[in-house]
């Protein structure tokens, strides 16, 4: 069994798994470390960052939804500063790479962020949050906006030698695109996909379940949603993709790699059972074991049509 | 923090809809405090998605007591597990009561459900005095099982005092002049509010343990935040409480 | 509790309560009319009709997914000169709102169809279906085109003085322009939401689960995304709405109403338990006893933010 | 058609993963006929969504029984059901097997879990010859309780013939010089399939009962479609079949 090569890569990025936990379901790694073996896992990815600390939102910030969840944080987050000071002494020690999230308010603001982190040693690449859902200004005004989107590749693109990774909506009809531009604009790879827009309310009180109206709904049940775009961009852009929505289990990582997802990332599954991750990885390698797969990566847009 | 997989010692229904069951985790009865929580899977399936969180009720020997009304569709499974069933907790999670330093008498003030964590606040207080205010809708809905000297409270009147906790509670401290205590206390957000409001005004010690929704349970998701008093934005209800101090965060 | 008052109308239609069965969940309204009382319902949306009858997708055409199911049935329908002789004489002894849905491959198919039923009295209005995610020609090229759906909205207007409602594609970030098109068009109404486009693989067989790869998301899953886009509607446009998207029991029902909805259409429930109608109209009276309503319609948008 | 509530009677597990129910469901039970199937609503909540469709194995006064293995998250939760729950049970459905018209001999030819239709067929068919080929992969998933004259055949050969179950009919009609029969199938699509060009081949008169992937199991989705022989379109499984001649369907 130990002979299977489970390492992957995106761009010029080498990931020994490619089994990674997404932004905003892993804080900066601490919480977590005491529920799994993150060094077992090809990646994390920290909480979004912006160049000043976020409060986030006001509560209630979630709730659940039928196989899944809406989330309106509001990217609560201790801003570049801290990051460095406070949270990367810890992830220094970690033997995984360590993918840096940005979301910004103002392209200036990505590049500003990205200039003061791409010195920082530890960080081995970075994923643009261009499709955060929760807050007003960025967010989705970048993220589903083609030209948005390429000014921003191409900015960040200038201030770092680093992997840069495009984390893309999902709530356009035109994924590929957004994946066409990055690619076009020198941007190593494409995450995809962040959450999709939903609502829920309460019919007593009539308000909104969360205070934000809206949030970002994650988890098993938009898995189906995730697939079809993980493909649409395989079909048609040649740019290594990091497939992301509803993933639970090994299973569902497989597939997303045989839709053409060069890695994976787990979100919402951490919040229930913090070690799918490591199980994922385990149950990655008993499937290549019985399928006869000697490298993982053969599965990467595998599919048969 | 960790996961156990564990086994349904017991099932007991205590109320209308209220249960308490008896669970074999020597891992998580080992550090548990008083007014720490654990986040249960209820279902081996994803459905429902998100673990639900349940207050420590009692720890005894290996074993740890939660007690929960049927609310929803995680509570209402929950009930239906029958002895032997294994279920996934994870825990202890939370900061739970803090009991250092100096109080002659500990007074509880529980409203409903959150009667809860005191079984076990009064095992760990040991000999220390006690005075409990324990509230409900209506008598069947008062839990004062293990709770010492419980002092009763209706809304209804069908038990004790007609009227609320706080009143109750605020008539028993004037009367009685009691000094050198402190409040822990847990239960719907209304009664937290008045409570609150009473021993900021008095400058009493008080501890609220707080509820919300929450996903992760451990600090990763965010999605528990109370605003902080001082203005100094939010603090997480799982992490950081879910028992605070009545005056450092707004209700 | 009969004095309340369920009535509502979708611009010049009256229904004698909010509920509907939604195109596609019920046939042409004979089989499942054995298993509920079809009569009791505001109304019913018939299959989606072409000119020309369509066999549809070849098998599998449907699969399930974490609250939800995905399907490509392909527009399976008997055409427009079927419908009339076999179809119509069953409906027309109905005692509910007949709404004829149309889905056609070119604008032109939109208006011959709209033409030649327009003058059948049974049809009390036509839903204009520009959003089907499974077919080749039509459907989301149309749907998801501003452009596109304008010119058939104002097309299929020119040619029938009945209700027209174009059924959205749920597939955008921007369904409010959309609506904001059909309205300036001249359509009387819209309903959202169709389904959200995904896909599912074996990963034993690394083959698409459905036959035609991508199918159509429906199911309590979407119910948020469905919530989100009638509530950007209804802040955006003054046009009535129908709500749809994973509606199961009544307080889906009242839900979808309280964000706006003039009235709501199930589909994937009907399949599960096909009486799923008329307990969301009993719901619905009970709740409104309780909550003191005296008429429904007072929930429309009632939304409290 | 109708939707019947219906308590479990009892559940027996009659192989390793394979159980039988009995439920109390008069009014399907009255009737039903073979080869008919229901859509069973294996949960109270929302999960699974979708109901699953089991053929009626056998009706007995006011009951009907079903026979299945554990596959998935379904099946599974119907296999912990226990003696006094309530199943919602939509039913019957499909056209069930044609027993109208001329033979003297019917021949079962059935693989794995397609044995469930057979009983209550064979209970219908009263006194006709009947001679049944039951196949399986291995012995400890023959089933044969109450079916006529099994002959069996496993794909490992611990029990009976080692081969399929085609092999074995297609000797035994040669061997036995049989006449005047009509052949009722259910099984695995690869089994189907070799019994349809068998039959075809040899012009006899086969029905083949199929499954497929259902969502409403009545005939509203147009979720289940199979492709006619004929070159005009397709069938539903569901409302057209299960059980359709073999010469009229492409398997
Ligand atoms: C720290 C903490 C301790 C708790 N201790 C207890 C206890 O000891 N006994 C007890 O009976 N209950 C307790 N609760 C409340 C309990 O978690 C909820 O009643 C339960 O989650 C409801 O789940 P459900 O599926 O039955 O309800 P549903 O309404 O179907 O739940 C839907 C969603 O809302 C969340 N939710 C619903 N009500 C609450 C609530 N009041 N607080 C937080 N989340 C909620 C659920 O977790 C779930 O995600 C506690 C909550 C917290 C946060
Ligand atoms: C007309 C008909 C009669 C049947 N009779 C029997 C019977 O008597 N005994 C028995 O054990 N099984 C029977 N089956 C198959 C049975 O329906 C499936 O095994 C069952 O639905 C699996 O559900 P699951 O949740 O355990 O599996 P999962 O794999 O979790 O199911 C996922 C989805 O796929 C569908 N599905 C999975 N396998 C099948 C299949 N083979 N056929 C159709 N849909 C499937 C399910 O309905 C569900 O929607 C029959 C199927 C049909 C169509
Ligand atoms: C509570 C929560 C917070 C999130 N925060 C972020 C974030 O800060 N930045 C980001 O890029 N994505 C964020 N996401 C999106 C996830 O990284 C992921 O793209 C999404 O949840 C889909 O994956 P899942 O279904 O596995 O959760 C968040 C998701 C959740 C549920
Ligand atoms: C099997 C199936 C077939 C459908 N066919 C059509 C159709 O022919 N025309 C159409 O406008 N919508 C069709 N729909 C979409 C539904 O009308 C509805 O918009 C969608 O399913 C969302 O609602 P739900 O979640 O309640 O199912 C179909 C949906 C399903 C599940
Ligand atoms: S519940 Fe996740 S951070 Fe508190
Ligand atoms: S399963 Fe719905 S039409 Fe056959």
């Amino acid at each position: 069994m130990n002979s299977i090569d489970l390492s992957t890569t995106i761009g010029s990025l080498k990931l020994k798994n490619p089994v990674l936990l997404a932004s905003g379901t892993v804080g900066y790694g601490n919480e977590i470390a005491q529920l799994t073996d993150i060094s077992k896992l090809g990646g994390i990815v920290t909480k979004s960052l912006s160049l000043k600390p976020r409060n986030g939102n006001p509560p209630q910030r979630i709730v659940e939804t039928p196989s899944g969840m809406l989330n309106a944080i509001g990217l609560a987050n201790v801003g570049v500063e801290e990051f460095v000071k406070e949270k990367i002494p810890f992830l220094k020690e970690l033997d995984t790479a360590i993918i840096c999230n940005i979301a910004a308010s103002s392209i200036e603001e990505y590049v500003e962020c990205v200039k003061i982190l791409t010195c920082i040693e530890t960080i081995n690449a970075f994923e643009i949050n261009v499709s955060c859902p929760n807050v007003k200004e960025g967010g989705l005004i970048f993220g589903n906006d083609l030209s948005s989107v390429a000014r921003i590749t191409e900015q960040v693109r200038a201030v770092t030698n680093k992997p840069i990774i495009i984390k893309l909506s999902p709530n356009v009809p035109n994924i590929s695109e957004f994946a066409s531009v990055v690619k076009n604009e020198g941007g190593d790879a494409v995450s995809a996909i962040n959450t999709l827009v939903g609502s829920s309310f309460d019919i007593y009180t009539r308000k909104p379940k969360i205070k934000n109206i809206t949030g970002g709904l994650s988890g098993p049940a938009i898995k189906p949603i995730a697939i079809a775009k993980v493909l649409e961009i395989k079909r048609n852009v040649d740019i290594p993709i990091i497939g992301i929505g509803g993933i639970m289990n090994w299973k569902d990582a497989a597939e997303f790699m045989i839709v053409g997802a060069s890695a994976v990332q787990v979100g919402t599954a951490n919040f229930i059972n913090p070690n799918t991750g490591n199980e994922i990885v385990d149950g990655l390698i008993e499937f290549c074991d019985r399928q006869r797969i000697q490298k993982l990566t053969e599965l990467i847009g595998s599919y048969k049509i | 923090m960790l996961i156990e997989k564990s086994v349904l010692e017991s099932k007991r229904q205590i109320g209308e809809k209220i249960f308490q069951i008896k669970l074999r985790s020597p891992k998580i009865a080992t550090v548990a405090k008083p007014g720490q929580f654990c986040n249960i899977k209820v279902s081996e399936s994803d459905f429902p998605l998100l673990r639900r969180p349940f207050s420590i009720s009692n720890v005894d020997g290996d074993s740890i007591f939660f007690v929960f009304d049927i609310h929803g569709e995680g509570t209402e499974i929950l009930s239906q597990k029958e002895k032997g069933n294994v279920l996934d907790i994870l825990g202890p999670l939370g900061n739970g009561f803090d009991i250092s330093g100096d109080f002659t008498t500990a007074i509880f003030a529980a409203g409903g459900l959150g009667s809860a964590p005191f079984p076990f606040l009064a095992k760990v207080l040991g000999n220390k005095e006690i005075i409990s205010f324990v509230g409900a809708r209506n008598s069947s809905l008062v839990l004062q099982d293990d709770i010492p000297n419980p002092q009763i409270a209706t809304d209804d009147g069908t038990l004790g005092y007609k009227g609320n906790v706080v009143e109750l509670l605020s008539n028993y401290i004037v009367k009685h002049n009691l000094k050198e205590f402190r409040i822990f206390s847990c239960g719907p957000n209304p009664m937290l509010k008045a409570l609150q409001k009473y021993s900021i005004e008095n400058n009493f010690d008080c501890q609220i343990s707080v509820e919300c929704a929450m996903a992760c349970g451990f600090g990763i998701c965010q999605g528990c935040p109370i605003e902080a008093s001082n203005g100094d934005g939010y603090r997480l209800v799982c992490k950081d409480g879910p028992v605070f101090n009545a005056k450092d965060v707004k209700l």
